[in-house]
């Protein structure tokens, strides 16, 4: 298995959907000669050319639009939002449209679209380009979406979006574009609605996504340090989510902490908090533990980005409340 | 050239929201109804020259749009009606009739929100090469949502082949356009931006179907074009609201002097193409097939309230 | 104590606070002559003219940034969108500018803009003019969110938001407008952040918030003819969260419902959820239940809307089921 | 008229912007910093005739507008190197620096975004007839936006007290504006709304002076002006971005060849405001000033943790 980064793994997701179905392009911005701000579409332009690379005009309203008209024609468009920060200004055609003209229609319309955006905060982007906005997503019925943590995940769950027939929102990371990790060589799919247990343990369940999957699994090995065995899970996918997974390992462990970079107040951590709460309810040994950016935009200098984005001890802490039955939050 | 087939689409249209005037007063019509009377030129223009495989998006006021491009009256009925056998199963309504069938890629309750979707549609025609035509029809108040400048770039900067027809029935709403707009209108943009424009009496339906010849043979050419069609809203924003605290009745009465349909049939007249009879003909025909859309709809059942979780995905969870 | 409706109540608040204060101005659609469309504006623009009473062309996003730029400037602007549906149309003026001016300038931005927008389903308004969407702004800081249930926390609450310093979304009912309620006849605020026990009981809490508190209202009393007395917590607020209130009623209870017309995922109630479970580790005799939408756009067709949204009926299921101790959802 | 002092705002602009790039470089800029060098005409021409209390907002490369609307380059270098000296006490960084005292209502990191709100901040001083200027300063992408049209129409109709410049460098990242619009360009989407424009040589200082000072005077009357300046941007989209993947060596020396700086110089020699000695003189005092910015924003702290949870709201939970 080749190693290569989550950037590339994405890459390479698009250039063999492109490869085999010639009904999948690429609409967005800095795209083409550019490779994308970060670097996910380079070389595909000078392998597929401008109609299926389209360069778009800063007009994220509408050429979200141009990508529904065009799944609605039978293409596979993938439209790629700079950051996700900027899905603000096309929340109508991706929330009131490409989410419920299927529905609105009675089932007419088919909508494969696919559109990747980049969340969380890097490198002291500021408040309007460091969102993880998921949780805005997830609530609206007729997105499907994903959230992968590893290169391997990232080539899978995109290829699987862009062959899925309902609108997907790929969310990636930043930090992780430029993350190494091992990755199937030939044909490789990830299914929608499948988390996975990527560290097995018997003390806690950590349950991550995203790049929080990569902290877990970090505070993971601390906290083995120190004789805890946490269990890492990763959601992948939010919509579908995956009920059976997570249940079944915190049903063993009887102990989870939920980690998600977005706020914490009705953010994805108090739906994952609810579920287990209500499902396990008496079968824990502790409350389920939630650990988020603190309630206020991302802050730009160094020192106040740390103290809202959720950091590796700040997990270790609620595991470490978590084993000892205090609820925290 | 002949007007008698324009004519009965637009007579269908006019007694089509007729009857669900009647209808929603009568409780059998769900939500609201915008209805297109007084504007059927427009429609019946624009889609006299389309082929069965072009495509149509509409707006909130969209029954018209729908029946000119071919809509079966009796499946939209049901739909508006809110039962099962309409086009969208009951779960669109008034506002979100689609007819993917007929190339009607469905109404929208979201003023300028198929604008966008239009560039879309047009793209893979023009991706294709399939000669096919995309209209996107829109009110005047579509022209102050920023989507719909968005669009009239991506049109002209990929010569999309895209008609843009925009409806000026001088109001949205309660409030007149001069209250609104600031500056030279729907065509004056649509030219700074590059495209094709023409301004249109859309009350007469003999210059809405010649303007909608050439723009549609111009689009079928590869060049995106906007008509700016003039026009009055007849009745209230929808079916049940009353427009005296807003607009005067003279107002109103010399709008409806203006009625496309009457002056189309004395020119039916005048140039021979119908006696006064064979337009009683026409209109009790009409009046037949409407009355055979209400017999349908009123006798399908609605929904089965488990339809409800039915069509928000194509696929199954956890499927490609 | 006159009775009058919950738009009345609304209506009167502008009002009072145009009176009051000079720099309270209202931007919106249809607004004028026409009152607005659910009667809320009538009669001001005769009262004050077309200049605080400002109608504005259909530029949702525009005319929300010229509310903050009023509001940057010593305004308190009110502004209408017409359908909760229609935020998406300016999410980045309301959640990327008006949310995060005044942490981004360090406190220089002062933002008292007041934003009013019906939510919930009525008569069958289709999916596009129905929605729920209270839970994407709890989870955007820099808003405040409230959600009046009665005429007189209407009255209350926009009297409150238009004097607050901060940009407040004021969510209102479109099935309670032509409500009647009791309303105090003077001066009336109710605090931002405070919720309310509208109907004390002992054996389990219902938690609403906006429309869902009178359905739990209503909820309760078939509940008292079967001898189970249920408390009725009226949230009001979103944004700040009472937690005290919720947490104080559910220890003496020791069984909650929540209840909201949004979609039940990722929603308002998984928050309240796992707020109650994890504060009141141990102390509940069955699991938190959820009543919410479901997940799907809201349908036209009456019996389907039916379906869809949250009934009395669902309630008192959920409640019964609380108090047999099995956990729903 | 003189040029001095429009020559010492662009100097200053020039050696602050090479300075952040140097600083970014050593890793003390955090972010992205997108640096205003070869645009320094078009702020400096216009703030050249705003008054102290005139408004202004500006974008993601929003130095340039902020030094020259007399913001202090020390408060300001210390901002964008996340400092708590800094005038946003270091939460907003280089994109969003802002300085009420100085009517500096903010730049902003969502392209075309204080366009809309710059309307309410114009309705405002056209509400309290205060004879105060609010400019929005925008690239040539925004002009692809949605709000930038919408902002067009509100400014027209209500006759808003606000100047639009638009400043067309060509380019948007890396994709160069010939393919991204397929119009006329901003001026003439600006006077199908019904607004006066011009079209200025944003290069030239004397140019930008000329018209801004029409420009200014006609928004103070109270009508709204677009200019549309055409320049050039020197760098990457940012300071670390390399360009050869989309532009030519030979497009950027061009370009840089018409240096509004080195053009002025000439102008200010030739018509004897200043000589070559007396330059040399500006240069080091403008660089000694930038020295002095820079070791206050080195010397300042980095904000304590806990000021992260501040400055959210503006009131305490529950109050009014
Ligand atoms: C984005 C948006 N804003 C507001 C509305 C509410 N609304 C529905 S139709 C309408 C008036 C539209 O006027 P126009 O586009 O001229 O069409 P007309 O009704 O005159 O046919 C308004 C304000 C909406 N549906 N969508
Ligand atoms: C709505 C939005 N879309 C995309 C971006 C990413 N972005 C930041 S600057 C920029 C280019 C802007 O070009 P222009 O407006 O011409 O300004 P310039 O950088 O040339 O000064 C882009 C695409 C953004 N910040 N906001
Ligand atoms: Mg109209
Ligand atoms: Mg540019």
């Amino acid at each position: 298995m080749p190693e290569i980064t989550y950037a590339a793994a994405l890459n390479r997701a698009l250039a063999e959907a492109m490869r085999e179905d010639p009904k999948v392009l690429i609409l967005g911005e800095d795209i083409g000669s550019l490779g994308g701000i970060f670097t996910v579409t380079d070389g595909l332009l000078a392998e597929f050319g401008p109609e299926r690379i389209r360069e778009t005009p800063l007009s994220e309203a509408s050429f979200m639009g141009c990508g529904i008209g065009l799944a609605l024609c039978g293409w596979r468009p993938v439209v790629e939002i700079m950051f996700s920060d900027f899905l603000t200004m096309c929340m109508d055609q991706l929330c009131n449209q490409a989410a419920k003209l299927r529905y609105m229609s009675g089932g007419q319309a088919t909508i494969p679209l696919t559109v990747r955006a980049p969340i969380g905060a890097r490198n002291s982007a500021a408040a309007q380009h460091s969102q993880s906005p998921q949780a805005w997503f997830a609530h609206t019925p007729g997105l499907r979406v994903v959230l992968p943590a590893t290169p391997a995940d990232a080539l899978g769950l995109l290829a699987t979006a862009i062959e899925c027939d309902d609108p997907v929102v790929v969310l990636e990371h930043k930090l992780l574009y430029g993350e190494k990790g091992l990755v199937p060589a030939g044909r490789h799919r990830v299914p929608l609605g499948k988390a996975e247990v990527k560290r097995p343990g018997t003390d806690l369940t950590l349950i991550g996504l995203s790049r929080m999957t990569q902290i877990a699994l970090q505070a993971a090995e601390e906290l083995a340090n120190q004789d805890v065995d946490a269990e890492v899970v990763d959601l992948r996918s939010l919509v579908p989510l995956d009920r059976e997974t997570v249940l079944a390992s915190v049903a063993r462990t009887r102990r989870a902490v939920v980690v998600d970079e977005g706020v914490i107040d009705f953010g994805v951590t108090a739906e994952i908090a609810a579920l287990i709460s209500t499902e396990l309810f008496g079968e824990l040994l502790a409350p389920v533990s939630r650990v988020g950016a603190l309630a206020t935009p991302v802050p730009f200098s160094p020192p106040l980005e740390k103290a809202v984005i959720p950091q590796v001890e700040d997990v270790t802490a609620a595991a470490w409340k978590c084993m000892q039955g205090k609820p925290t939050r | 050239m002949k007007y008698l087939p324009a004519y009965r689409k637009m007579l269908l249209i006019r007694r089509f929201e007729e009857r669900v005037a009647e209808l929603h007063r009568a409780g059998l019509v769900p939500g609201f109804a915008h209805l297109y009377w007084g504007q059927e030129a427009i429609a019946v223009g624009v889609c006299h020259w389309l082929r069965d495989d072009d495509h149509i998006l509409s707006t909130h006021r969209g029954h018209g749009h729908c029946l000119a491009k071919g809509a079966d009256p009796a499946r939209t009925l049901a739909e508006i009606m809110g039962r099962a056998t309409g086009y969208c199963r009951g779960k669109g309504g008034s506002m979100h009739v689609a007819a993917f069938e007929r190339g009607i890629l469905g109404a929208n309750g979201i003023v300028a929100a198929s604008i966008p979707i239009a560039t879309g549609v047009a793209l893979a025609s023009g991706l294709a090469d399939d000669g096919r035509v995309t209209v996107v029809f829109f009110g005047d108040a579509a022209v102050e949502e920023g989507p719909f400048h968005e669009s009239l770039n991506l049109a002209s900067l990929w010569h999309l082949p895209l008609l843009f027809v925009c409806e000026n029935n001088q109001y949205a709403i309660s409030v007149p356009v001069q209250k609104r707009q600031g500056g030279r209108g729907a065509a004056a943009i649509a030219q700074a931006h590059g495209l094709e424009t023409r301004r249109v009496d859309g009350n007469d339906a003999v210059a809405m179907l010649e303007a909608s010849q050439w723009a549609v043979q111009r689009v079928r050419e590869g060049k995106p074009v906007l008509l700016e069609c003039a026009t009055i809203r007849w009745g209230g924003h929808h079916s049940a609201q009353p427009t005296r605290r807003y607009r005067s009745r003279e107002e109103l009465q010399a709008a409806q002097a203006a009625c496309p349909l009457a002056r189309l049939e004395k020119r039916l007249i005048a140039q021979g193409e119908a006696t006064p009879e064979e337009l009683l003909e026409i209109n009790a025909a009409i009046i037949a097939q409407v009355d055979e859309a209400e017999r349908f709809a009123r006798q399908s059942p609605f929904p089965e309230p488990g339809a409800a979780t039915e069509d928000v995905y194509a696929t199954q969870e956890g499927s490609g």
